[in-house]
């Protein structure tokens, strides 16, 4: 039994769509935030093999730039949850509903 | 064994780096000087990134004058391209820049602008977009826009108020997903052609005769996905309208055209060839959405009771207006899409500066928000100067000739026309009728109804109270951009289209 | 000087306007009445210097704008648009002459001046692009008149003028981008010029999609059925000075425009057209009389009444011969001087009653006999009385006709007969009579301000009635260079018939070398 | 002798500039007196432009300035003076000025004395114009410029409801003629290539007869408006509202025999279509009777008079429409002299009756208006056709012409008519200078009126007396241009049996009116026997014809009217344009909720985009890979 | 045959910590399954050869990140169960198959072009670690440094945000009140 690259695109992909329901399921924010984690590191399994069949490294390239991205989002995204959180001490998505229409 | 690997510097072609590193630098000292001495006035900074800004342009027209005369110029191991277009949204990113951050100097104080950080993280984010136009590597892009977006939530959430943090949380988050569907989006393509490269992936799928349309298709998908949201493209547009409220009048303006044009700019090179292919699929599917999102913007916009919502509405309409250039596809069309973002920057920036010099700190008791129509009740009566040029930008956004976006849209329309899009030409000029109805709101407020007495009282003071010369200079030379843009045109399209049709668009 | 005449006509008025910001509030009034009148002088030194018999433009000025997207700042007037534009003129310096003491005067007369400029420069242009800046443009103050001075619709009325000819023009935009991008493949070279256009022999299916595009920009502005009811919303609540000159200019627009683009770009299409559109003019004669006939209030007669008479232009226009060209021509100048003063005659009596429903007239002859004289002159020019203006315009168009088809003209003339309907016994409620009510006992007659307006009004309908020949001349002359042009032009049997080969007239008096 | 043709065009007009200069001002005596000589002038002229005809001058003809010149259309001012026009002429002015004359005493207490001259002259001007154009669109010119002139004077004392209806009745239905003339002039022009008389004509004969038959039809349908031609006569009647000199002027002796002038005028066409020429005469034999039945019974003295120019009308049509075109012109002079002295004659007696028409409720006038008794039963004995009276001469020229056309029905029409006219007119006369003074019931004091009024009138009695005279030389001077022969009756015997019959036939409907009406002594309270039968309803209501036309014309416009605008034009057409709008704004209200400002719901719209686009991407994918396989399937369904 | 069961093993094990992640009610056990689901990505790395990646995952995400994120719940105080609302649960769901469904149809069919040529080849010889750097520092140098930028700009907006400088809001305040708070500040600098 070979494992080829469809096998991981097809995990990458199940991975993904787990994020994807993470993302639209989450109220919380915080744990919203960890479904985006989730895309992306799915995204990265699937460069990783690419990268792997094709015996080029551009997709490891492209992973680690992601790595990088992903952690500087974490930096952001957990300061606005912060300044929120001290106003509303919740961080809760409802929360913010204060412009619609 | 691994062989050291020499590179020539010439090869390298760093100054193509210039433009780029400019405002990083300016940063940087921004930063620096920060550290050394805190509480420095905000006039500083902002002369500071205008200077810094002035230099970019400076590099920019140099680089505008090697494409003229080589073409376009690779560097840094093929990474940087500098080509027409690359160099025309630079343009628009840094002349615009300049324009906003004169804004900053307001008559009240408020919070971004008070604090150096704002400038640094303003002058990275304009070299982040840099970046993101200046190559064709999906890798580069998408961390420029990485740069650029974390800067920019930033920004909006420095407006420090509430509707400021939820915006930059909603931004962010769907940002994220975003984010996520780029990296999908360019995963695929990665699968199918083994390059992130997109003149490559272009190379190879045309060398394999668009066989795996089926993965082609997932990954335009992906990317329209990503784009879309960036373009703010229904249903990806939901951000907006939101993030343009929570943000200062000044910010929302800047955010409809500088972040936009980087994002045409890269969904231009991403998606001309894959036009230009013959997918029917993607050619019906942009189609639609263009068609959509120009329309239902459009239908919202009528609804809004705030200017500025309502304002972003329309832009996200006029985005969706620009989105046909890259259906179209054609020199004529790409060209149309500089020129109607030049002087749709204009127009829009002017007319959010004029929601921002008369942003109020505390809303009187019939006002619910912070530009309602009621607000600007009567406003020919209290200071028609203002109204008048108020009602240009208006009358410019609607498409009335001879106001700079008439021209723009003129030509756009044009270049549908002229690409055999006659349906779409069509809906694209009814769109305008429709978008008249929300922009004669706004004329009808300020020139039909009777003022509110208190502003009566005081002489229309509401209107310019944030007016300082700084702004009042930068409104006039939007005003004057927006009135006299037809003197402007005929070089300006022909410079455009120079720079566009040498870079194979 | 001459050579710049027509762009100082239309930029004096818009210099004059921006300098009015600087003119205090109380003078302001007779501030625009001497612009009015200089530029008045100025359109009559055009007339003057205008050559008769020349049919081709004449005083063409050409400055490159866009070139490289062929769009030019290319102006000139030949005999179909000189005299609208004296009208243009007239009515602005009469219309702020005779206006009554309003709020914001001085706004009022700024935006007239506005409004001159942008009509003035519709009727001059002869780039495609140059004349559409223009006819959008002036919505803009036409929507301000009827915004800010109107009545208690004023803003439902104005939004729905300005959407509704927004939309339509917007149609016609993409029409004139597609002619352009037709002569482009045709010749290689953008141009919106008109005289270049005019060269352009299309295929007729093409011809047929272009007349169409076209035709809803310029059916909504004229306007015609079912394109019309923002007319009557426009009117009913624009001030007096607004209705006067939407009437008198704003709706000339669309069917001088039919005559400079349709007419000879889509002669075959204008062929093919034809009976729908005298159909439909049919209908706006027929239907919109009766429906005049309904209103109870007198500005609303008016109003369906200008519609009613549009619908015999373009009958005219659309006979396609010189006979009923000219008289489409002259019967708008003719439209333009009687519903102008009918739209000023209901104006005098709202500035005093302040109502404009008949129901609350009557008898008004017994009190205001010299408002009724006037009244009646121009009551029996608008249902064509002849030797007044109207009828030689009504007469010709009709008569011109007559020759593509009996049974519709028979069907058109009925518009002699419900114009007297509605028009008589609107006159017979609201002047015969005795007086019902107290407040109409008292009424002063027509004061020296209004007859100022008046009596050029009444000798003009009653000189150009008796003898329109210094104005039917010029206008013949170019008339037939225009239908020469469409008989050259037109490709199908069936058109080169019904266009009429006008023999004797040198087609190259008109030709487009003068444009470069 | 052009000057005398400016003269006698023109000064009407400036009668009627300088009366209207002073409209606005009270009443001044002098107006009326030079608006008279102004006209008395035209008079004078026409005149001298007759007695130059007459010396068998040539026609004169001048070209005063250009009109309307566009295309091959060229239309000149264009004037001339020929035996038909100089007839129409003298009998115009000369009517005009004893009516302006008369007109000064009759309108003595009026306010609106200056207006009434105005409107007076100008109405000559434009009969002028008619009468003298020499081209059809002059000729319609003058057409509509009386019928302008008539709705000014109908409608004079405007606040009389019922008078401004009339006249807005007798504009609009005249419109509805000049339609018919105005497509009869545009189907001349486009057939003979001018509007002039002469060249029309000439190209007359190269037409084929169906055209020509429509060019006599529409330009007939514009005479039977003016002239008030059976279905368009319900507003001569109704006219009646106007003053008594208008009454005299323009609905007895000119504007509507303008109708006659134009069958006359066209000679040269009608008498290429026959067809259509009987057609004409029938209608008007059938006018003729028509009209005189109504006036039989009917109780106001003008309509009465109203109903016998009608009757009258339709003679002269039965004579044109037979070829018998000077007989008809001359019947047209004849009966403008004695219809104007009759109407005069009544408004003698409305004045002196204050404004009363019913003639049951006069009688015995004769005593206190002896000259206004005198007038009006010779002007009547004219009327009837009694020798040696002008009617005698012109009427029996018809029913001889009739007879010798061998058009019996007509001619047995005409003839009872002729029993008709005699007998109702009598009834009129016997009814208001005879029998009881039924007056006095009503406390009236009736007086007779000004001298000069009397004076006034007096040529119109010699000339109804004597008109007959002139049948010879009318004839010889009309003979040349209308061509007509003389019609004569073969035999003498049959000759004199048809005129002594005639003339006992008329005298005995005279004397049966006498017997019945000359000793009235009650006003008629709708109670007898006679007032109750079918006939005199039908014929009282005059045929219910005014009653139809109300119900099923006019009330059906103003409801369509009201229809189409509340209904059509706001429910459909406007709602339609508004919907449009409403249909984008009630969208962005419907669907702003997508919008919620809740994030999860935003971030679920963006995925939701996705795989949208994925299913059709999906869809599409599919569809190319197995496009082959689905285009066999689709084929083996038979699509 | 190694290759498969590890593949196997850590598919399972990454979808079920993942799903955890997404499903559970508590944030500890979403965190840690988080972490844990980090790690076994890095499992796949390891197998893919891609050995440098591998290590940058666990340092950097369950280092860095997971780290950050624990003391973000810390300051939360997110330890208490989290509700998630019910109801739109059909729609969350049936988007997210609908979804995996598509692409792993597509992804299912065969990938056509696997002779694609690689245009920067693990170099012959060399560690993963070494052929990264390479390939890092010529071709992807400006990226790296652009990367770099981001972090600072990651970093200046985390100070900005979470720090004291957002506490008081000066667009909030009116003239009066930021007059006075300037005031206090340079009594504070002068003292």
């Amino acid at each position: 039994m070979e494992i080829g690259l469809n096998h991981y695109l097809i995990l990458s992909t199940i991975l993904f769509a787990i994020g994807l329901v993470g993302v639209m399921r989450r109220k919380n924010l915080l744990l919203l935030f960890f479904a985006t984690e989730i895309l992306l590191n799915s995204v990265n399994i699937a460069f990783a093999a690419i990268s792997h069949y094709y015996g080029d490294l551009t997709g490891q390239m492209f992973a680690f730039f992601v790595i990088a991205i992903a952690a500087s989002e974490v930096a952001v995204g957990l300061g606005l949850l912060i300044v929120w959180y001290k106003r509303h001490g919740t961080i809760d998505l409802e929360s913010m509903t204060s412009m619609r229409g | 064994m691994l062989s050291p690997i020499n590179v020539s510097l010439e090869s390298l072609n760093l100054i193509t780096l210039a433009p780029m590193l400019i405002p990083v630098v300016g940063a940087l000292l921004i930063l620096v000087i920060d550290i050394l001495k805190g509480g420095l006035d905000r006039s500083l900074y902002v002369v500071l990134s205008v200077l810094f800004l002035a230099l970019d342009f400076g590099a920019l027209l140099d680089s505008a004058g090697v494409f003229g005369k080589d073409g376009i110029v690779l560097g840094l191991f093929d990474v940087m391209l500098i080509d027409g277009i690359a160099i025309l949204a630079q343009f628009i990113i840094v002349a615009t820049s300049m324009l906003f951050i004169p804004l900053a100097l307001t008559h009240k104080r408020f919070h971004e602008f008070s604090y150096p950080e704002f400038f640094a993280l303003f002058l990275f984010m304009i070299s982040g977009f840099q970046f993101m136009v200046a190559s064709d590597n999906l890798i580069l892009i998408f961390v420029g826009l990485e740069t650029a977006s974390l800067a920019l939530y930033t920004l909006i959430a420095m407006h420090n108020r509430d509707k400021s943090f939820e915006a930059a949380v909603k931004y962010f988050t769907m940002g994220a997903l975003a984010a996520g569907f780029y990296s999908f989006g360019a995963m695929v393509f990665y699968a199918l052609t083994g390059s992130v490269e997109i003149n490559q992936i272009a190379t190879v799928l045309a060398a394999n005769g668009y066989v795996d349309i089926g993965y082609v298709l997932v990954g335009v998908v992906f990317m329209l996905g990503s784009f879309g949201f960036k373009l703010s493209v229904v249903p990806f547009h939901t951000w907006t309208p939101d993030v343009y409220e929570g943000s200062s009048a000044a910010m929302a303006g800047y955010m409809s055209i500088v972040p936009k044009i980087a994002a045409f700019v890269v969904a231009m090179r991403i998606f001309e060839f894959l036009v230009h292919s013959g997918i029917a699929w993607l050619e019906f599917i942009l189609w639609i959405m263009v068609v959509v999102t120009m329309t239902a913007a459009n239908v919202w916009a009528l609804v809004q009771t705030d200017v500025k919502r309502m304002l972003a509405y329309s832009s996200i309409s006029h985005a969706g207006f620009v989105m046909a250039a890259i259906l179209v596809g054609t020199t004529q069309s790409n060209s149309a899409l500089f020129l109607y973002w030049v002087l749709f920057s204009f127009t829009n920036l002017g007319s959010f500066s004029m929601l921002w010099i008369s942003r109020q700190k505390q809303l009187p008791g019939y006002q619910k928000t912070d530009h309602s129509f009621d607000k600007f009740s009567g406003m020919i009566i209290t200071s028609p100067m203002a109204a008048i040029i108020m009602a240009i930008f208006m009358l410019s956004l609607a498409g009335l000739p001879p106001f700079a976006l008439f021209w723009g849209k003129v030509y756009m329309i044009s270049s549908a026309v002229t690409g055999g899009y006659t349906i779409l030409a069509l809906i694209m000029a009814l769109n305008s009728a429709i978008a008249g109805y929300y922009y004669l709101k706004l004329i009808v407020y300020m020139f039909m109804k009777d003022p509110i007495a208190s502003n009566v009282d005081n002489n229309g003071e509401l209107y310019v109270a944030n007016a300082t010369l700084a702004l009042k200079s930068i409104i006039g030379f939007a005003i004057v951009g927006t009135i006299f843009a037809f003197l402007a045109i005929n070089p300006l399209l022909e410079f455009i289209t120079t720079f566009v049709y040498n870079s194979g668009y | 000087m001459l050579d710049h005449i027509l762009s100082i006509l239309i930029f004096f008025p818009a210099l004059a306007g921006i300098l009015g910001f600087m003119i205090d509030k109380k003078s302001i009034r007779a501030y625009g009445i001497a612009v009015g009148f200089v530029e008045f002088a100025l359109s009559l030194w055009l007339w003057f210097a205008f050559d008769s018999n020349v049919s081709g433009m004449q005083f063409m000025e050409n400055l490159p704008l866009i070139p490289s997207f062929g769009i030019n700042y290319i102006l000139g007037v030949d005999g179909i648009s000189l005299f609208i534009i004296i009208l243009a003129a007239f009515f602005t310096m009469i219309g702020i002459a005779s206006l009554t003491k309003t709020k914001n005067e001085k706004n009022m007369i700024i935006t007239l001046l506005f409004l001159q400029m942008t009509m003035i420069g519709v009727f001059s242009a002869l780039d495609a692009i140059v004349f559409y800046v223009f006819w959008e443009l002036s919505l803009v103050p036409m929507l301000y008149i009827i915004g800010a001075w109107g009545g208690p619709l004023r803003i439902y009325a104005s939004i729905k003028f300005f959407l509704y000819t927004f939309a339509g023009s917007l149609v016609m935009l993409v029409g004139m981008l597609f002619m352009a991008y037709f002569f482009y493949q045709a010749t290689g070279t953008w141009s919106f010029a008109i005289l270049d256009w005019y060269r352009l022999i299309l295929p007729e299916s093409f011809q047929l999609w272009l007349f169409v595009a076209f035709f809803f920009g310029f059916a909504i502005k004229v306007p015609m059925f079912p394109f019309h009811t923002w007319l009557p919303y426009a009117h009913g609540q624009a001030p007096t000075i607004g209705s006067v000159i939407l009437a008198a200019i704003l709706l000339k627009m669309g069917t001088y425009a039919f005559i400079r683009f349709s007419l000879p770009l889509f002669p075959d299409a204008s062929v093919f057209f034809m009976v729908p559109i005298a159909v439909i003019a049919i209908i706006m004669i027929i239907y919109t009389a009766m429906v005049a006939y309904a209103q109870k209030d007198v500005k609303q007669v008016v109003a369906y009444s200008s519609v009613s008479h549009m619908g015999v232009i373009i009958l005219g226009t659309f006979a396609l011969n010189v006979e009923g060209i000219s008289g489409s021509v002259f019967l708008m100048i003719g439209h333009g001087v009687v519903s102008g003063a009918l739209f000023l005659l209901v104006g005098v009596i709202y500035d005093r009653r302040h109502t404009k429903l008949m129901s609350e007239f009557g008898g008004l002859a017994h009190v205001m006999p010299r408002y009724a004289t006037i009244f009646g002159i121009m009551l029996m020019a608008s249902v064509g009385m002849p030797l007044t203006i109207n009828f030689v315009g009504e007469f010709l168009s009709l008569l011109g006709f007559y020759e593509q088809s009996h049974i519709l003209t028979l069907l058109a003339g009925i518009a002699i007969i419900v114009g007297a309907i509605y028009m008589l016994s609107a006159y017979k409620k609201m002047f015969f009579g005795n007086i019902t009510k107290d407040e109409n006992r008292e009424l002063k007659d027509v004061n020296k301000r209004e007859l100022l307006a008046l009596i050029p009004l009444s000798i003009i309908t009653i000189w150009l009635g008796i003898y329109p020949k210094p104005i039917l001349e010029p206008i013949n002359n170019s008339v037939e260079a225009v239908v020469q042009l469409m008989h050259n032009k037109s490709t199908t049997v069936e058109a080169k018939e019904r266009i009429p080969n006008v023999s004797g007239i040198v087609i190259s008096k008109t030709s487009t070398r003068e444009a470069h | 002798m052009e000057k005398y043709l400016y003269i006698a065009l023109f000064a009407p007009l400036v009668s009627s500039l300088f009366s209207a200069l002073f409209t606005a001002t009270p009443k001044k005596q002098f107006v009326g007196i030079v608006a008279s000589f102004l006209i008395f002038s035209a008079f004078v002229s026409s005149y001298i432009l007759l007695g130059h005809i007459m010396d068998g001058g040539e026609p004169i003809h001048v070209e005063m300035m250009t009109w309307m010149a566009t295309g091959n259309l060229y239309i000149p001012f264009g004037f001339v003076v020929d035996q038909i026009s100089v007839t129409m002429m003298m009998v115009v002015t000369l009517v005009s000025t004893i009516v302006h004359i008369y007109s000064i005493g009759y309108m003595d207490h009026d306010k609106g004395f200056n207006r009434f001259f105005a409107w007076l002259s100008a109405f000559v001007f434009s009969m002028m114009i008619l009468v003298m154009s020499d081209n059809y669109a002059g000729l319609f010119i003058g057409w509509e410029g009386v019928g302008l002139c008539s709705w000014g004077l109908i409608g004079f004392w405007f606040h009389k409801d019922i008078a401004t209806w009339a006249a807005n009745e007798a504009f609009i239905m005249n419109r509805i003629a000049d339609l018919g003339m105005l497509i009869g002039l545009f189907l001349v022009y486009w057939n003979t290539g001018t509007l002039q008389y002469e060249g029309a004509f000439a190209a007359f004969a190269q037409l084929d007869t169906a055209t020509l038959t429509w060019i006599g039809i529409f330009l007939f349908i514009g005479a039977m408006g003016k002239s008030a031609q059976f279905p368009l006569h319900t507003w001569l009647a109704d006219a009646m509202e106007g003053p008594t000199p208008v009454s005299a002027l323009i609905h007895a002796a000119t504007m509507v025999t303008a109708g006659v002038y134009l069958v006359i005028r066209s000679n040269e066409l009608y008498s290429l279509i026959p067809h259509v020429g009987l057609f004409i005469a029938s209608l008007g034999a059938f006018v003729a009777l028509f009209a005189a039945s109504m006036a039989l019974v009917n109780r106001d003295m003008k309509r009465i008079i109203a109903y016998s120019t009608l009757s009258q009308l339709g003679y002269m049509f039965a004579a044109a429409g037979l070829g018998a075109y000077w007989v008809a012109l001359f019947h047209l002079m004849a009966h403008a002299f004695f219809k104007a002295l009759l109407f005069l004659g009544a408004g003698n007696v409305m004045h002196a009756m204050h404004d009363e028409l019913d003639p049951f409720k006069m009688g015995g006038l004769k005593k206190v208006m002896k000259w206004t008794w005198i007038m009006m039963t010779i002007a009547s004995l004219a009327l009837a056709g009694i020798f040696p009276f002008a009617g005698f001469f012109s009427k029996d020229t018809i029913l001889e012409a009739a007879f010798a056309e061998h058009h019996m029905v007509i001619y047995g029409v005409l003839l009872f008519t002729a029993g008709l006219t005699a007998f109702y007119s009598f009834r009129l006369v016997a009814l208001i200078f005879h029998g009881e003074e039924r007056y006095k019931i009503f406390g009236i004091h009736p007086h007779e009126a000004y001298r000069f009024m009397l004076i006034a009138m007096s040529p119109l009695l010699i000339l109804a007396m004597i008109a007959g005279v002139f049948q010879a030389p009318f004839f010889e001077m009309v003979e040349e241009i209308l061509g007509a022969a003389e019609y004569h009756i073969h035999s003498h015997v049959t000759l004199w049996i048809m005129l002594v019959g005639t003339q006992i036939f008329v005298g005995l409907a005279i004397l049966y009116a006498y017997k019945k009406y000359g000793t009235w002594s009650s006003v008629p309270d709708g109670s007898s026997k006679m007032e109750n039968s079918f006939i005199y309803k039908l014929l009282y209501n005059q045929y219910y014809i005014p009653y139809a036309y109300e119900e099923y014309i006019v009330k059906p416009y103003n409801e369509i009217s009201e229809i189409l605008w509340t209904k059509v034009d706001q429910k459909i057409v406007d709602a339609s344009v508004d919907g449009i709008a409403g249909f984008f704004y009630s969208a962005g209200e419907n669907t702003r909720d997508m919008q919620s400002g809740n994030l999860s719901t935003m971030l679920k719209w963006m995925v939701a985009g996705i795989i949208i686009l994925l299913s059709l991407a999906v869809v599409f994918g599919l569809a190319a890979r197995y496009s082959g396989e689905i285009m066999a399937i689709l084929s083996g369904l038979g699509v | 045959m190694f290759e498969a069961v590890a593949f196997y093993l850590f598919a399972f094990l990454t979808i079920a910590m993942f799903f955890i992640t997404v499903t559970t009610s508590q944030a500890l056990y979403a965190l840690s399954a988080l972490a844990a689901g980090m790690i076994f990505i890095s499992g796949f790395f390891f197998i893919l050869g891609a050995d440098f990646l591998g290590a940058v995952q666990i340092i950097v995400y369950t280092g860095a990140v997971m780290a950050l994120y624990a003391f973000g719940m810390m300051f939360f105080d997110t330890t208490r169960e989290v509700k998630e609302k019910k109801g739109n649960k059909f729609i969350v769901v049936g988007l997210a198959t609908l979804s995996a469904v598509l692409v792993v149809a597509i992804f299912a069919a065969p990938m056509l072009s696997s002779n694609v040529l690689a245009l920067y080849p693990a170099i012959e010889g060399a560690g993963n670690t070494q052929s990264v750097g390479l390939v890092l520092f010529t071709k992807y140098l400006i990226p790296f440094e652009v990367a770099a930028i981001m972090l600072l700009v990651a970093m200046v907006a985390g100070i900005v945000l979470a720090g004291k400088k957002m506490d008081l809001s000066l667009t909030l305040l009116n003239a009066e009140e930021i007059e006075q708070m300037d005031a206090e500040i340079n009594k504070k600098v002068l003292s």
